[in-house]
């Protein structure tokens, strides 16, 4: 069976999902990152085969697109870590459901 | 002797390995089932990149010459018995090595242990797919072979890093944190200074890096000094070559990630060192130092005997070092790479952005070049020189010889030593 | 124009297979180091997804920044945070985000391939220096942003881990 | 270098099976990260009980087991033995007997600094190279040893009442010849380390011992030297006629691990200054007093000392007028000058450590005897 859009789209939706369940049930920070950086890389498959197999007035706009994703997504593991970390640091835990500061 | 893949007529030259496995394929498809022959291709591929360039570079020239000049360079003979002179000595401990036990600690994790080793390797093999090793003479032609390259060579720090965590061994555990902290400082100023050069070539092909240097007739190292001596420097770091050994120093924390291997487990990692050291030659050789060109040399020397000279002459700096220095302390590599060497490598990533677009939108020639190289080394000498004196280099501060007195008199306080 | 011949499909089969199961892996990993390589796989496979679509630079930049770099970001965290922090146990919220998710992929699913998407027939990939060309010219302001951006978080990160006696330290001086 | 993480401390053993602990020697660190809180020393492994054992044989058959002690430098070992009961039990020893003990323990000083520098290079990561360079020159110097005692490392040569053997003919001119290339050994490795940026990042400012605590913790040798108290057992309290010979002492400035190491180097320089004037300066005559075998001294007790390649090594023989030592008793500058070793160690990171450890130049065999 030759792959086209469809297939792609498939297993980005699925990555997607798979994320989704990772980065809602997770009881770890890192672990809830972990789960955002997938959804994030199956978004990047998906906006691929777009580029790849549909009609575009622009033609890089799709790799565009990805590189930019790539750039937040570094970013935001870089501070989302150091969040970790610093947590860890001033409460001794790195458990989602304990950070709960505002919670009076 | 007329064959439809040979380029040329001469003997020596296997133009084309491309053409060769792609005749061989053609034919291939013609009588097997559909799509067999990719398979086919890939195995055949993986066993002929190991056969050709894995295991002469790797278990003759690399170990053997890593024993015997480091040997030579500590005043012994390196290894003598086993075959004439010592060569045969790779072949007789791999055997040892296989026929050891690879015993696996029982509060270790035992799949990540064993998966370590193969993470590690993998990459070193298909390291060599990009090297151009003569004009059409490079396994896979990727455009973007420079970050190929760059891509595959970060991967063994995973295989690193798995490897010392798993042990469950503290020493291991030292040497996988040190091995990861160097692996991210070093990998930015080796990207800035790899980045200069790729603007300088406009392109990001190792292929039209080679081209590019043959037709200006100049090679990169002399139009990026500094950039050299950053690259040769971040892959020493990154090889854990010595005066950067700090993930596997030996004096002290034993052999830091790969303190629980035993047999060919270990084999493989020291095997494969040695082959990523080789693979970093290689890679330098052919962005720094002309790649198989060598000034019309080609015409009449096989191209790939140029590159392989050119990488085992790079390779003998790694040994010169590895024989020579002592090591430095983490910090003081950390502070070594965002101090020293970022802001070297962005500073040339000035110069040569300035002279690229000196040179484009005045439309020069090729010719200029040879004006820039001379400036560009001048400049690099003086910028390194300049930097080290902001941070505080004063060679001069340290007394390199003690005080001598006549008679035991007690403390005799330093008086303006300057320290 | 789907991708004709046996390699792409059979690399695409293959990819499928590794970045899901791993992706799966990721879920099922009860150690957050498990955890951590499973999703290292998932990467390479999605970078390998990259090259299929002949985005080999995008591939290339996928394995460098999210392998090279945040994989191992994430490996020295979960180093600095202690033993007792790295199990990778799900909340109550476990059963819930699951099904949330399979409706949700019941949903996506049957939208693809119900739509007629408008698929092109003569796709020509773009080069690097098509793609430098457009950042640097369509792109640039969000070009720079996304600078902005990184700089910003490099600043936010390094704040955010630097230690009391550090910001004490600073704020005496 | 200060962690801005904050981790849990664990413990670290640094030893007793390690690359960099020069034997069975064992450091019980707890570190966080890479910083060392605090340092506990355990030894013991190699105790093999010597001054008891020593009480049961007689003065001449203690000798072999000085030579076991600090097995770098067992000539030294041996002098220092034999002084205390020449002391004891007031025997003179001929002049020329005098000659080649100072030729010998200093042909062993050079020897064991050749091992001490070599291997605090190696400690500092010169991955064996200096080690390798400095045992060549070693093997040249345990030539002379065995030609002359019949052994290389554990020599046994010095006896009551002056040394075993005359030195065979060959002997001078071949010790000559070595001490005119020596010092061009030393200058390779001065060329080699002190010349070298990443070698005095290492070792500068590392493990400094400040003159305080050098004397307050009783340090002796290079140790103390380094931290810029001239004291020499060899000056201060001459043996052997030192007093006749022409050297210097060198000391070092702040009495970091750098200060230790060219006061090492340099020592080297004035023992090689020290053979050639003792053997152009050769006496004739019988190299030992007759000294009766089975030796009764008269009770009472004696302490001698000699400038050990280590620093002060003392002798202490307690006489009760049997044929053996009512009480044998070592002060081993290893063992006293590793005692401040936590003081080394603590605050540094464990890559400081190991240097600091290296700059000791500790011997295990003779920390516990």
């Amino acid at each position: 069976m030759t792959p086209g859009l469809d297939h792609f789209l498939t297993v980005g939706a699925l990555l997607f999902c798979l994320g989704l369940i990772v980065a809602l049930s997770k009881r770890n920070a890192i672990g809830v990152l972990m789960g955002i950086e997938l959804m994030l890389n199956a978004v990047n498959v998906t906006l691929l085969a777009f580029h790849r197999f549909t009609e575009s007035a622009n033609p890089v706009a799709g790799q565009t697109f990805v590189v930019f994703v790539i750039t937040v997504a570094a970013a935001e593991a870089a501070v989302a870590l150091a969040l970790a970390v610093s947590f860890y640091r001033n409460r001794e835990t790195v458990d989602v459901d304990r950070i709960n500061l505002l919670r009076s | 002797m007329n064959l439809p893949f040979l380029v040329s007529d001469k003997w020596y030259d296997i133009r084309d390995l491309g053409n060769l496995s792609g005749a061989i394929l053609d034919q291939l498809d013609k009588v097997l089932p559909y799509g067999l022959v990719y398979v086919i291709a890939i195995l055949i591929g993986f066993i002929a990149s190991f056969l050709i360039f894995v295991l002469p570079t790797q278990l003759f020239l690399g170990v053997l010459g890593e024993r015997k000049i480091i040997g030579r360079i500590q005043s012994r003979y390196g290894p003598n018995r086993v075959g004439p002179f010592g060569t045969l000595q790779p072949i007789a401990d791999a055997l040892k090595l296989i026929q050891k036990e690879a015993l696996i600690p029982t509060a270790a994790d035992r799949w990540v242990m064993l998966i370590a080793p193969i993470v590690f390797v993998a990459p070193a093999v298909l390291l060599f797919a990009v090297l151009p090793f003569g004009p059409n003479m490079v396994i896979a032609d990727v455009p973007v072979s420079l970050i190929y390259f760059l891509a595959v060579s970060s991967l063994p720090v995973l295989g690193a890093f798995m490897a010392g965590w798993s042990a469950n061994n503290k020493y291991s555990l030292y040497g996988a944190m040190r091995i990861v902290a160097m692996a991210i400082s070093y990998e930015v100023p080796l990207v800035m200074s790899l980045l200069g050069v790729a603007l300088l070539s406009s392109t990001l092909s190792l292929q039209g890096m080679v081209f590019w240097q043959k037709d200006v007739h100049l090679w990169m190292i002399f139009l990026q000094p500094i950039a050299f001596a950053v690259y040769f420097i971040c892959v020493s770091a990154e090889l854990n070559r010595t005066p950067a050994d700090i993930a596997e120093a030996e004096s002290e924390i034993v052999a830091g990630y790969l303190t629980e291997y035993s047999g060919m487990q270990w084999g493989l990692f020291y095997g494969m060192d040695i082959g990523y050291a080789l693979a970093a030659a290689a890679f330098a050789s052919t962005v720094f130092l002309g790649g198989w060109s060598m000034w019309g040399l080609e015409e009449y020397v096989p191209s790939w005997l140029i590159f392989a000279v050119k990488t085992q002459l790079f390779y003998l700096l790694f040994l010169w070092t590895r024989g020579t220095l002592p090591r430095l302390r983490i910090d003081q590599l950390m502070a070594f790479a965002w101090k020293f060497l970022l802001p070297l490598a962005l500073l040339n990533l000035l110069i040569v952005a300035t002279e690229k677009v000196i040179w484009t939108q005045e439309e020069l020639g090729d010719g200029i070049v040879f004006l820039f190289a001379p400036i560009n080394i001048v400049a690099a000498a003086v910028l390194v020189y300049a930097w080290a004196k902001v941070n505080g280099y004063r060679p001069e501060n340290t007394p390199k010889k003690p005080r001598m007195v006549k008679d035991a008199t007690g403390y005799i306080p330093a008086s303006g030593g300057g320290r | 124009m789907a991708l004709e011949g046996f390699g792409p499909a059979f690399a695409f089969w293959l990819l499928s297979a590794i970045t899901l199961i791993s992706a799966g892996g990721v879920m099922m990993a009860r150690n957050l180091l498990h955890a951590v390589l499973f999703l290292i796989v998932t990467f390479i496979g999605v970078a390998g997804f990259f090259i299929l679509l002949s985005a080999e630079f995008i591939a290339m930049a996928q394995v460098v920044i999210y392998v090279g770099a945040v994989a191992v970001l994430i490996l020295f965290a979960i180093l600095l945070t202690p033993r007792s922090a790295r199990d990778n146990s799900e909340t109550v919220w476990g059963a819930p985000a699951a099904l949330l998710s399979i409706a949700l992929a019941a949903v996506l699913i049957f939208v693809i391939h119900d739509t007629a998407w408008s698929e092109t027939n003569s796709f020509q990939a773009p080069s690097v220096e098509d793609l430098g060309r457009a950042l640097l010219s369509t792109w640039v302001l969000p070009f720079q942003l996304a600078s902005v951006l990184l700089t910003a978080a490099l600043i936010g990160a390094i704040m955010l881990v630097r230690s009391p006696e550090e910001e004490a330290e600073d704020a005496l001086s | 270098m200060t962690s801005a993480i904050k981790s849990e401390p664990f413990i670290l053993n640094i030893g007793p099976q390690h690359p960099s602990t020069h034997g069975v020697f064992r450091v019980k660190v707890t570190v966080d990260g890479e910083r060392i809180l605090d340092a506990e020393m355990v030894m013991g492994y190699l105790h093999r009980s010597m001054e008891k054992l020593a009480e049961e044989r007689t003065y001449t058959q203690n000798i072999p087991f000085t030579d076991r002690t600090d097995y770098l430098s067992s000539m030294s070992n041996n002098l220092g033995y034999c002084l205390a009961v020449e002391k004891l039990a007031g025997i003179d020893v001929p002049d020329r007997g005098q000659a080649i003990r100072v030729i010998m323990a200093e042909l062993q000083r050079l020897a064991s600094h050749c091992m001490a520098v070599g291997a605090f290079a190696n400690d500092t990561g010169a991955w064996q190279t200096p080690v390798m360079w400095a045992f060549r020159e070693r093997e040249k110097i345990l030539d002379l040893f065995e030609m002359t005692a019949g052994a290389r490392l554990t020599c046994n040569y010095m006896r009551i009442g002056g040394v075993a053997f005359d030195l065979p003919k060959d002997f001078v001119p071949m010790a000559r010849d070595l001490m005119k290339t020596f010092p061009a050994f030393i200058d390779d490795i001065d060329g080699m380390l002190t010349e070298n940026e990443i070698f005095l990042v290492r070792t500068r400012g590392v493990a400094v011992i400040s003159p305080e605590l050098a004397v307050n913790g009783s340090l002796a040798g290079p140790m103390l030297r380094g931290s810029g108290i001239a004291w020499d057992i060899r000056k201060a309290d001459p043996y052997c006629g030192y007093e006749k010979y022409d050297f210097d002492i060198p000391i070092g400035y702040q009495g970091d691990s750098f200060d230790r190491f060219i006061v090492r180097l340099e020592e080297m320089r004035q023992s090689v200054r020290i053979v050639q004037q003792a053997l152009d300066a050769l006496p004739g005559g019988p190299h030992s007093t007759q000294v009766p075998l089975a030796l009764r001294p008269p009770a009472g007790e004696a302490y001698a000392r000699v400038e050990g390649p280590r620093g002060e090594l003392g002798y202490y023989v307690v006489s009760d007028e049997g044929p053996s030592p009512y009480r044998f008793h070592i002060r081993p500058p290893s063992f006293i000058n590793l005692s401040v070793l936590k003081e080394m160690t603590v605050g540094g990171s464990v890559a400081d450590a190991i240097v600091a450890l290296g700059s000791v130049d500790i011997v295990v065999g003779e920390i516990d005897r």
